[in-house]
């Protein structure tokens, strides 16, 4: 290696530090770019795949779900136990168990997918915190429907008196009315039952206006 | 050097005369128009006997070496050999430019075999080579093909923690994946956890 | 060299005037990345033989495709290597898809195209930042996950999810890509331009960084066919070995790109693979956004329960890491009989006890961040 | 020199407790400077948790630290184990004795301060090397194998260089080295380019030395988090390595104060006015810690260089400049005795 | 009381500790059976012979420059001695496993 | 400034920590079993030999002591002891011969001592009358490079041609660059 070359190496491989480091100042110069996150929580996405959940039937404020059983049939790793039971004066099915084993559930979105009558959807909680393992070995899907099933009885005081028969013809209402008759009250809902030790500010942004994305579109066939 | 290889051989000269030469993309399925021989299925299989692991002269041969389509099965041609001839086969492959792409198995429990798979890949040409051989579940014994393809070494040891299958003649056939106190070999039909 | 009597095990070098001592690097070690180990003798500082010791986070995908149906495998695919699940999950449906002759609507190929690259790109970002790592600088890292929560966000607005999309369906995707996404995509490239320059100003031009990779850690084209290293590893050898052009699938062959080749076969033409395909990614990126038609995005008439006929299909994609395929082996029924996949940091890892002999313990860690490598993708 | 202990013994005591808190005072808060600038470059907030703006933190990590177990592995040798964190605190303590923040704050005005600091700066690495020995532990001995090459290969142009400044300065005494740089910033050493045409360059010599002294990165291979873990420390835990950590940062103190007064006019003030007094620490801490930030900046910007080009850049970049400048700096003293004042 | 207080003033307790070094040296040297830490001996009794220059050149020289400076060429010597001595330490480890010096004495010509 | 009352005692106590250091030093240095201790004993005992240089009036010598001896010298024997492995084998004598071995090393040891301290107690010592240089730094630095300038090089040459040697025995082992 020449003299010349040496010279010509090193300057260049001074120059490429100071604009490395001049690179670095202009970075420090910039406004920072994390999120707090207790502080400060980010808008989820309207697809956002939490653990699934019931939806209520506006309309009768029951859940949809008729306990066919498909989703449990489709999820690879039977997570899901949903049982059903005919309730008195009514024609079908209702649920009357559904059960997650979030420890086990991959978050795949099968069981939406697979449901035939869009009774089921992902939640847009994350902020699942509990220091009880049955919080998610045995997550209570039914039992969050049914507390939003009694905010949803408060904002409808006087409920249908004929329900058996309003509720068929509600069901293929889309599922925008949901939400905007459920959003402010769904904020405890959301906010799971089991975690105490989680301050109030962490729960995630109360179910976002479009809380059922396009669900008819989203099936395969 | 007997008929599959020589098929075999032929068919390499041509395609990779044909192929590697030119620039991509090329699609297979030229050679094949029907491209839906497979012998996989069908227990067709090598002149492969039990007691013998050579060819059994008897049995009536198959057509060892089929061109397939490649958009219907995703490779251009298919081998079938006899156990002792995979390290001639890899041999073949390895002076005609081939690259080891990965050794498997399948546990073909109801014909009471077990096949093991060799994917080859041409680094330059478009053109992918499956080598299959069967051999019997009870003693499935190969030779290795780590000294012509050192990369078949990891590969090897992988198949014998899944299948069972030895390769004589390995370097290192240790337990590899599984636990090193691992005495069972999970791919293999009859194991249940 | 040092030997210390119970401490480190004495031996004697070949030639018998070096002692070497064993040294366990790993299964945690900070250039490890997750839990490899390797049991190196060593010579002082040099390397006489480094054995990768695999398998810590083995979780037998293979078996788990055999006893589920073929629908459920498929959130299984995008946690072999979480790092470009899209790929992986691309292969799987696509050997699927092969094994029914789906054809798929031009706007899912297209979206598959667009979200693939993406994930290539949010892939070797982390390499990128992981290898500064290796090598010491901090900073790098923070800036491409900067970058890199870009894409993140858009995959999560499209599909729900950050890491293990589960995207691809047979025959389509799972749910549309919507004008929001293709214009967050359009300004992430746009975004991302100018990124690698900096990038490229910040640390490929950096003299201590090149320092560090040119002529550290030579692998051969000749040896990465022998041991079936594929992608950037196969590339930076001088190889323009590249699944989307040797073995077309999906709409490549509608786009236009180049295969970045490096014939120095170092450390560092590994790394300037990577960096370039970052590039020629944003370009297959915009391409993809201004053909994509408008349509269906899933094939009319996929059977509701999967039933290939019986047979073997391959599948093999491009993956961040270099080929990676999928063989079904199926029997007719709804179960797939055999699933290999065929993971591509298995393959370049395999080579690292060659290509390592002889080097310094600093190079030999700098060769393997080169590698780029994914333990769960090499356990599976 | 007895005369002098007989005089001042409770000031050197004194000034003994303030240093102490001094070295605690910064190795605690240069921590979370460090943290703090390394988030300003990465464009995140830097730890803010503890205290506002995180101010506390060091507490938090003091007490941690404390609480945790001081842990003596089997099949180390224990008292080297343990003796190993003092001695590395040690040589940074008195070092700080003998420099001059102001123009009277010195705790000792030696009259051969600066080889005061560099013979107890030569204990560091024996100290490093004992603890890297004593741990047992593979990594540890080959960071200490590490350590030693690295600062004897860095010590001779260091050396060179401060010998260069001696011949400019004629003194070794770290006062009469601050006092010849009065004035305008043109008379700091660093731009007294008639002296030696090469200064600046002997700055930047002397600068990556003292970079490499420290192991501070790019050169921390003693360190090298992602080869040998944590290098020398890899098997301490608790306090014994707070105190290794503390006294990285003590030597980086001692190292930029003496970049400080041999090159960048200790206490003189750029401006030819406002250096006595208080001044003078306020210009002697802004310069050091600006050179600290320095060397915060370059840590988080830099990538590890190789342990054998960090070699080949003393042994065939490092040294024959220094020499040079140092050969340069005799020749110009021979032909143009008039800039010598000092000799003369 | 007054002369325990000035004893840093008196030459013989420079000399008593210098024959102290020295008597260890020279222990060391008959007892330690590596070359390493006969190495270690003798440096101790260089630092007496320089202890010695030290305290005669404060007390009874007329320059007290010259036991300085002669402690200086002991102090390069010594470094010398060490690197000298350990490159044939490490040249013999290499030959024969082992730097102890009863090992040594099979060495052949 | 006025003088401290108990400065005196102070400077005993800095005197006797300074005798305590080399005298201890050399004691772990020529005992200890352990080489590495050994080290750290002379290390010991180089810190306390600079501190008595100090109380000789030679602060210079007593730095340079630091300098060469503890920053060079017995860096140097650590990186040695890292080489090889010296500790000393334990068992491998019988006990009666070691016995006798450090028995005999004792005694001689302990006649060298006497020896040289009556020589030095009773010698014909006479302070000079009056000095004819300070003795500071700047006095030895003149008398280097003017009286004592041919073994100034001379000790030069030995170090440059020592460390030529030290590479030359050092590098023959070692076959890769």
């Amino acid at each position: 290696m020449s003299l010349k070359t040496a010279i010509r190496e090193t300057y260049d491989g001074f120059k490429s530090l100071i604009t490395g480091m001049r690179i670095t100042a202009r970075e420090a110069a910039k406004p920072t770019i994390t999120v707090q996150y207790p502080h400060e929580t980010l808008p989820m996405p309207d697809r956002f795949r939490g653990h699934v959940k019931l939806i209520l039937d506006p309309a009768t404020g029951q859940a949809k779900c008729n306990a066919c059983g498909l989703c449990v049939r489709a999820c690879p790793s039977n997570s899901l136990e949903v049982d059903g039971a005919k309730r008195e004066g009514e024609k079908r099915k209702s649920v009357s168990k559904y059960e997650l084993d979030f420890t086990t559930c991959s978050l795949c979105g099968c069981c939406v997918e697979a449901c035939p009558s869009d009774a089921i959807e992902y939640s847009k909680e994350y902020n699942v915190v509990s220091r009880d393992r049955d919080d998610f070995a045995k997550m209570d899907i039914y039992k969050r429907l049914q507390a939003e099933s009694e905010e949803w009885k408060k904002t409808h005081p006087t409920p249908p008196a004929p329900p058996a028969e309003a509720a068929p013809a509600a069901t293929p209402t889309p599922a925008t009315p949901v939400a905007a008759t459920s959003s402010p009250a769904a904020a405890p809902v959301v906010a799971p039952a089991a975690t105490p030790a989680k301050p109030a500010t962490s729960a995630p942004v109360p179910a976002p206006a479009a809380a059922s994305p396009a669900a008819p579109e989203q099936k395969p066939t | 050097m007997n008929p599959t290889l020589e098929q075999l051989t032929a068919q390499f000269a041509a395609l990779v005369a044909e192929r590697a030469s030119v620039s991509l993309p090329v699609v297979g399925g030229a050679l094949c128009p029907d491209g839906t021989a497979s012998s996989v299925e069908s227990g067709r299989r090598s002149g492969f006997t039990p007691d013998t692991s050579g060819v059994n002269p008897d049995l009536p041969k198959p057509s060892p070496v089929q061109s397939v389509a490649h958009a219907l099965k995703g490779y251009d041609l298919n081998a079938t050999v006899a156990p002792d001839q995979v390290v001639a086969a890899a041999q073949l492959l390895d002076r005609a430019g081939f690259g080891l792409d990965a050794v498997t198995g399948v546990d073909w429990m109801a014909q009471n075999e077990m096949e093991v798979v060799y994917d080859y890949f041409h680094p330059t040409a478009s053109l992918r080579v499956v080598v299959r051989t069967r051999v019997p579940r009870a003693t499935p014994e190969l030779p290795t093909i780590s000294p012509v393809f050192p990369g078949a070494n990891w590969h090897e040891r992988e198949t014998h923690d899944f299948f069972g299958i030895r390769f004589s003649g390995h370097p290192n056939m240790k337990p590899f994946l599984l636990p090193e106190d691992a005495d069972f070999h999970p791919l293999r039909k009859d194991y249940a956890p | 060299m040092i030997a210390e009597k119970g401490l480190i095990t004495s031996g004697h070098a070949s030639d018998g005037t070096h002692e070497t001592f064993t040294l366990n690097l790993g299964p945690q070690h900070p250039a490890a990345h997750g839990v490899l180990r390797v049991l190196m003798t060593m010579d002082g500082e040099w390397i006489q033989r480094a054995e990768p010791i695999i398998g810590y986070i083995h979780r037998m995908h293979e078996k788990m495709g055999e006893n589920r149906s073929w629908a459920k495998f498929l959130p299984n695919t995008s946690r072999i290597d979480y790092l470009s699940a899209m790929n992986y999950t691309h292969a799987y449906v696509g050997a699927v898809e092969r094994a029914l002759k789906i054809e798929v609507p031009e706007r899912a190929e297209y979206a598959r195209v667009i979200t693939s690259e993406l994930n290539r790109i949010s892939s070797h970002m982390v390499w990128w930042g992981a290898l500064l790592l290796d090598l010491g600088g901090f900073t790098p890292i923070l800036y491409a996950f900067d970058d890199r929560e870009k894409i993140l966000d858009l995959l999560e607005g499209l599909c729900g999810a950050r890491l293990t999309y589960c995207y691809y369906r047979f025959g389509g995707l799972y749910n549309d890509v919507d004008d929001a996404f293709l214009k967050g995509t359009r300004d992430f490239v746009a975004h991302m331009k100018p990124r690698l320059t900096m990038y490229r100003e910040l640390v490929t031009d950096n003299i201590i960084l090149r320092k560090r990779l040119t002529d550290i850690g030579p692998i051969s084209a000749d040896m990465c066919r022998r041991y079936g290293a594929t992608g950037p590893v196969i590339r930076g050898a001088g190889v323009a070995y590249d699944v989307r052009t040797v073995e077309p699938y999906s709409v490549y062959p509608k786009l236009k790109f180049k295969i970045p080749t490096y014939p120095q076969a170092d450390s560092m033409a590994r790394y300037l693979v990577r960096m370039d395909e970052m590039e020629q990614s944003l370009s297959i990126i915009e391409q993809a956004l201004d053909l994509i038609p408008a349509g269906p995005f899933m094939a009319p008439k996929v059977p509701r329960v999967i039933k290939p006929p019986a047979g073997d299909y391959c599948y093999a994609v491009e993956a961040a890491r270099g080929r990676f395929m999928v063989r079904i082996v199926s029997d007719g029924k709804e179960i797939p009989y055999r699933v290999k996949l065929r993971a591509p940091s298995f393959s370049n890892l395999s080579l690292y006890e060659e290509a390592s002999k002889g080097m310094i313990l600093p190079d030999a860690l700098a060769m393997m961040g080169s590698l780029d490598l994914v333990i769960p993708d090499i356990d599976r | 020199m007895i005369d002098f202990l007989n005089l001042e013994p409770v000031r050197i005591l004194l000034y003994l407790v303030a240093i102490c808190a001094f070295v605690g005072a910064n190795a605690a808060y240069l921590v979370l400077a460090e943290r703090k600038g390394a988030g300003r470059i990465q464009r995140r907030p830097g730890p803010n948790e503890a205290g506002p703006a995180g101010i506390l933190q060091p507490l938090a990590d003091g007490i941690k630290l404390l609480a945790k177990q001081v842990m003596v592995p089997p099949g180390t040798d224990a008292l080297l184990f343990r003796a190993a964190p003092l001695m590395v605190m040690a040589p940074p303590l008195m070092c700080l004795a003998t420099i001059p923040f102001g123009d009277s704050i010195v705790a000792v005005n030696l009259n051969i301060g600066l080889l005061f600091v560099f013979s107890f700066g030569s204990i560091n690495v024996m100290a490093l090397m004992l603890g890297g020995w004593a741990s047992r532990n593979k990594y540890a001995i080959i960071s200490a194998a590490r350590v030693v090459s690295q600062s004897v290969a860095y010590e001779i142009p260091m050396l060179l260089v401060v010998i260069t400044m001696l011949m400019v300065t004629g003194t070794l005494d770290l006062s009469e080295v601050v006092k010849q740089q009065a004035g305008w910033f043109w008379h700091w050493n660093l731009f007294k380019v008639w002296v030696n045409p090469l200064m600046p360059v002997t700055f930047v010599i002397f600068f990556t030395c003292m970079l490499a002294e420290t192991n501070r990165a790019p050169f921390d291979m003693a360190e090298a988090e992602s080869e040998l873990v944590a290098g020398a420390f890899t098997e301490y835990g608790g306090m014994g390595f707070g105190v290794f950590f503390m006294a990285e940062y003590a030597n980086i103190v001692v190292g930029c104060c003496l970049a400080t007064i041999l090159f960048l006019g200790g206490w003189q003030s750029p401006i030819g006015a406002l250096s006595g007094g208080l001044w003078g620490p306020v210009w002697f801490l802004g310069k050091m810690y600006a050179l600290i930030f320095t060397v915060i900046w370059i840590r988080w910007t830099f990538p590890r260089t190789q342990f054998y080009s960090l070699l080949n850049l003393s042994w065939k970049i490092l040294i024959p400049v220094s020499l040079g400048t140092l050969l340069l700096t005799g020749a110009m003293m021979k032909l143009m005795p008039f800039v010598f004042p000092s000799l003369h | 009381m007054n002369a325990l207080l000035h004893l840093h003033e008196r030459p013989a307790i420079y000399l008593i500790v210098a024959a102290f070094l020295l008597a260890a040296g020279v222990y060391g040297l008959i007892r330690r059976r590596t070359l390493i830490g006969m190495l270690i001996a003798g440096e101790l009794i260089f630092a007496a012979a320089s202890l010695n220059f030290m305290a005669v050149n404060r007390f009874f020289a007329p320059d007290p420059s010259v036991g300085q400076i002669f402690v200086l060429f002991i102090m390069g010597l010594a470094a010398a001695e060490v690197a000298i001595a350990l490159s044939i330490i490490i040249a013999v480890y290499r030959n024969y496993r082992s730097i102890h010096s009863g090992d040594m004495s099979e060495l052949k010509g | 400034m006025k003088p401290f009352p108990f400065a005196d005692y102070l400077v005993f106590a800095i005197f006797a920590v300074a005798v305590g250091l080399t005298v201890g030093g050399a004691l772990i240095a020529a005992l200890s079993t352990r080489i590495i201790r050994g080290v750290s004993g002379l290390m010991i005992s180089c810190v306390g030999l600079a501190g008595l240089y100090y109380f000789l009036n030679s602060p210079f010598l007593a730095l340079m002591e630091i300098l060469i001896y503890v920053g060079a010298v017995c860096v140097t024997i650590v990186f040695g002891v890292m080489l090889s492995e010296p500790d000393e084998p334990a068992g491998e004598e019988k006990r009666r011969h070691a016995r006798l071995w450090s028995g005999g090393a004792l005694a001689v040891s302990a006649l060298v001592f006497a020896g040289v301290a009556w020589l030095s107690l009773h010698g014909p010592w006479t302070a000079p009358a009056k000095l004819v240089s300070d003795g500071s730094v700047r006095a030895v630095g003149l008398s280097l490079l003017t009286t004592y300038s041919l073994p100034f090089e001379l000790i030069s040459a030995v170090l440059l041609v020592a460390i030529l040697g030290a590479l030359v025995i050092a590098r023959s082992g070692r076959t890769k660059e």
